[in-house]
């Protein structure tokens, strides 16, 4: 039976909270109503209230309260309704959260769900792709899975990692993609990436939504006898560096992709990390495509011109390609 | 002749004259409770689900007496920083009703000019202010204008509304706390609709109304029947001449209840029936209505005659929003800098 | 022999033994706030002055009766949040002195092992979590314990505090606004100073004082006398009561003092001379020691001996802090996550 | 007579503050006490509390006030008493006031001063550098002088500036950096990196504080003949790449040095923007020098080893110019 990344996300919190009673979960209407976008429906009736706690509309509260919990040794859960409102907690995530460990060597062992990203006529506000103001700190990780599979294994990774990690769903891909779980409890490593596809001539180097963007182009440029691999990163940080660099050094080409605003985008980041190391593997330049530098518009033409999309990549792959 | 007697004909031109005046208001009120109403149906129930507007819908239906008989005592200075359920305010400040539908349908000619949608709008040179959508980041901002009201030497007032479930945001309190320790002209306005999205007021705070937090500012805060727009306007008034007058900060919270669901794809499984049924009967426009014809202000014919005038109204800014064109994707880039 | 004088000596007993508690608490007292005040002294006038501390000195001159009164009645489930002022938490818990100093002074010994100064400090083998900088950021964070520890079936408490400006910060209302609505097992300490750094509190709140602010989130607030120490401790042991029972969050505003500049490196020009001098004559060690000898719970020579013993610990503690050696910078990176 | 550059700014906000009467001041302790860093000192006793405005403990009313009177046609300059306090107003800058012109066209004429950075043992919460988390958002510029010539230059240009400005003041740099500065009004523009040593061997990209670290260590690479071209880029959001890439191609080979932490500093989009334009010139990787990803340590052994230094730099210089 196929399950939708929704599904997949619902039940590895499902499945974990089955499996230790220290996990919880806490944010806006996520008991009886069963949160924005359903996700934790039916939760409350199984869990009870103890376990699925509405809050207040106060995001410092729920990551500060989250915090606080961790570092009793619970496993605490919480939910940003969308991940654009997490800037209303950004204090508590970035200096009491992220930094705990290295300052006094506390543990805080907390998952913030942050429904994120474009595509769903959202606008500036239910749209935002807010994954570099955490990438940027240091103490945290950043998980923004692409697939059922992977948003099922590295949830269950999240709630078991020691350590506070911003979990991106991706609002696009909630009842847009399906495909078979394997039964039974598995779990997918946080900081790999994972090669989704093998290519001879150039790399695109991807996560999230745009992942599946990445494979699209690949498909039609595989059409035209140019031979594309796709990374997707999975992982935001700690960042799997490794898996892009040697995938570089077998294509010698690299077309970096996010539905992220293009400057300090996470392509920055890997081009540097690429021209670190396998610079003398490169055949042309790191290319990147990306949304530009504007908030997230809300009216449709503009919102699609704003996303990347299969042409983009192809047009710029393509002339990565002949370079 | 006695004194007393010299004096009756004056009083009883005053108390027609009050009287005339009250039924101006109520006149002036229903038109634009109607036209909110009007509105949000078509927006809701019409152009939602035709598919027109592809984007969040919040309506303020059962609240419009609040928008209405606040915004009704906003002079040309002051600035006004509308909740998501404040329609009406736009329509009193004089925004077309066709850019307000051009704005959820993303057009062109939107307030936004498409780049946000519903009530994400806001214009300066009618002093309105957008919300963004985090809950209660207009309350500082607020101040922050009313700073610059008595900066500037008007005799401004920035009106503030939120929400109930907005209180518990961080910036609300360090907003309220600012304006009230500087004694800032802010007039507070809450509308307490007893559910923040699905969560009902007790589980959001644990004092009963909004107006239990005015002491921890050393604020005055009243409560008022928010379905009763004539009462609305009353209070706003004394509220308004209170901080005109230089006292600082006014708290004014509005009982009311969200006839709907949080948003139009939101059903609310979660409100007793009961709690509609009860706050059905007080729907605000259906109190003006009854309280006008029992007075004298009006029959059922002239109201009759408001509601289709709203209605053709409606029917016009409709039309004309939707021959609005989308904005051109070669726009995209521009505006987010003054020289770009 | 009638029943009243049959219960005489069991009631002389009682009040005797009242009597030798209140001595013996007194005592503790005592020694715990001279114990702050040397090392405050100690850290603030020596070391700082002699650049053995190379970054920010905060300390809580005049206010030690609160942290001592208050976290005496801790249990060993309870999980304190002290401030930047309440160093004498660390000591009733059990923290040595020698690692405190080696806090400040950025030794490996410290107990952030020289990554973070002065108060940053916590340890959760005693339950204490520390701060951050950001002001009442711990206030959602102690919600958060408190709820945990309901959830792990104790029945401890989260003990919170926090300045009078905190209070100005969205965290603090969030935080407190959270913990009331789900009745969370917390107890909020205010350390009414009556400034902020340089900003006194009638440009930091409208209101007179930060207990008037417990109404806005239903919550119980008393004001104690935040320099007599018997005082404080009896009003924890009713504000603890309630919380431990269950009835939900607490707050103690104790009024006190700055006695000092916000930071070794202010020397607090902004306060009037005469609030330092009115202040100064109610020290809170000066004033225990006068009831003590008073009662006849201790004598001018036992008071001695509380002192040189206070300054001999410190002695030693200060010569093993200085012994503890820098941190290597070979570890630099570790610790950011569990497995680095 | 030589000005600091904490002077610099002094004079550059009580020069606008003469200039035009809509500028005015908010922030903690600003007012009698005239900042924590003495910025502001004197101010309160010209202008007055109508432009000197002490507030609340409160970032996000500060950041929302100004806001509110920025719309109204004032000119705002907050403060927050260190940068590692801007995340706690952080909603208020990235979503509104980054976002408002965009929507709907109005304009946020604001400054937030934002004392930032290293080196004077302020330990984990009093020594962060935020840039990047402003740089990563559209609508805003970020501004950080590294002379005292540009810090008041600067001050005066982002007050005059209709759109929304974090002005980075290096805290290190405060009192130990003189210089004379001409008499009279002038500006900086934003937006313009400036080169600020000519070189032939490889161009060092940097800003801030680290602006005299990269000309301590040209210095000493000029020693051993090595000629490094310096571009101290002053402005960081809007990016000067034409300024950076024009040394690129005249250098070929590029160090980029930041006090910031390493994983997503401005290295990463430089690095990027110069593969993208002039990735035919380089004649070797892109290289970093910058703060390890941890937060910054207080104790001063590990504070020295987390700074950049000459010796860091000069190390990469050397490996850079024999590769
Ligand atoms: C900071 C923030 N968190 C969450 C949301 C999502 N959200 C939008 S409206 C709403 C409920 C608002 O309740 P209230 O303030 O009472 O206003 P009402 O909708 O009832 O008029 C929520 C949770 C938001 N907009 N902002
Ligand atoms: C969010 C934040 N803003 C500013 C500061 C700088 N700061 C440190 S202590 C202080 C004053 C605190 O006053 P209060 O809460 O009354 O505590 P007190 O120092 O008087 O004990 C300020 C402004 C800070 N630490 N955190
Ligand atoms: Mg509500
Ligand atoms: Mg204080």
């Amino acid at each position: 039976m196929s399950t939708t990344y929704l599904e997949a996300i619902r039940e590895g919190l499902w499945e974990e909270m089955e499996r230790d009673p220290n996990v919880f979960l806490l944010g806006e209407d996520i008991g009886i109503y069963g949160g924005a976008f359903k996700v934790t429906a039916g939760f409350f009736e199984h869990f009870g209230q103890k376990r699925v706690v509405d809050t207040p509309i106060s995001e410092a509260a729920i990551a500060g309260a989250a915090i606080g919990a961790g570092l009793m040794g619970l496993r605490p859960v919480a939910e940003m309704q969308f991940a654009d409102f997490i800037s209303c907690g950004f204090d508590q995530i970035v200096n009491f959260a992220a930094k705990c460990r290295y300052r006094w060597n506390a543990a805080v062992p907390i998952v913030i769900r942050a429904p994120s990203g474009g595509g769903i006529h959202g606008g500036p506000f239910h749209s935002q792709n807010p994954e570099m103001w955490f990438v940027k700190t240091p103490g945290l990780k950043v998980v923004a899975p692409a697939t059922a599979y992977d948003a099922k294994g590295l949830i269950k990774s999240a709630i078991r990692d020691n350590d506070p990690v911003i979990f991106l769903e991706h609002k696009a891909l909630y009842r847009r993609i399906k495909e078979d779980l394997p039964a039974g409890d598995y779990t997918v490593p946080i900081g790999k990436a994972k090669v989704v596809r093998e290519g001879r001539d150039l790399t695109i180097v991807t996560y999230g939504a745009m992942a599946w963007v990445a494979l699209e182009a690949a498909d039609t440029l595989a059409g035209e006898g140019v031979s594309a691999e796709v990374v997707d990163l999975r992982t935001l940080l700690p960042l799997d560096r490794e898996t892009v660099c040697e995938s570089v050094k077998k294509t010698s080409k690299v077309l970096l992709l996010h539905e992220d605003t293009r400057t300090a985008g996470i392509a920055g980041e890997l081009a540097i990390s690429i021209t670190e190391s396998v610079f003398e593997y490169l055949d042309g330049p790191i290319v990147r495509v990306t949304a530009p530098d504007t908030p997230v518009p809300y009216s449709p033409p503009l919102e699609t011109a704003f996303l990347p999309n299969a042409d983009k990549v192809i047009e710029k792959a393509r002339w990565l390609f002949r370079y | 002749m006695s004194a007393t007697q010299a004096t009756r004909p004056e009083r009883k031109k005053k108390v027609a004259k009050a009287a005339a005046e009250q039924a101006e208001l109520a006149h002036k009120c229903l038109y634009y409770m109607s036209l909110m109403r009007e509105v949000e149906d078509r927006i809701e129930r019409k152009l939602y689900r035709q598919g027109k507007i592809v984007g969040g819908v919040y309506v303020g239906r059962g609240q419009e007496a609040i928008p209405v008989g606040t915004a009704l005592l906003a002079e040309p200075d002051d600035v006004l920083f509308p909740s998501h359920r404040d329609m009406a305010v736009f329509f009193i400040r004089g925004v077309p009703l066709g850019r307000i539908l051009a704005q959820y349908m993303g057009r062109v000619d939107g307030l936004t000019r498409g780049r946000d949608g519903n009530m994400h709008m806001g214009d300066m040179s009618r002093n309105i202010v957008s919300i963004i959508s985090a809950l209660a980041a207009t309350v500082p901002v607020a101040a922050g204008a009313a700073m610059a009201l008595r900066y500037q030497g008007k005799n401004g007032v920035a009106f503030s509304y939120f929400g109930d479930g907005a209180t518990s945001r961080g910036d609300w309190h360090e907003g309220v706390n600012l304006a009230t320790v500087q004694k800032l002209p802010v007039l507070f306005i809450c509308n307490n609709n007893q559910y923040a999205y699905s969560t009902p007021l007790s589980a959001q705070m644990a004092c009963a109304n909004v107006a239990d937090r005015g002491p921890a500012y050393n604020m005055p805060a009243e409560i008022v029947d928010g379905n009763d727009v004539l009462a609305v306007h009353e209070a706003t008034k004394r509220a308004v001449a209170h901080v005109r007058s230089g006292k600082g900060p006014y708290l004014l919270e509005c009982k009311t209840f969200r006839m709907t669901g949080h948003s139009a794809h939101d059903a609310a499984h979660y409100v007793p029936q009961g709690l509609f049924d009860e706050w059905g009967k007080l729907d605000p426009i259906t109190q003006l209505e009854a309280k006008m014809v029992k007075n004298g202000w009006a029959d059922q014919e002239e109201l009759d005659r408001v509601h289709s005038r709203v209605r053709s109204e409606v029917d016009e800014a409709v039309a004309w929003a939707e021959q609005s064109p989308y904005p051109d994707p070669s726009t995209l880039l521009d505006g987010v800098y003054e020289n770009q």
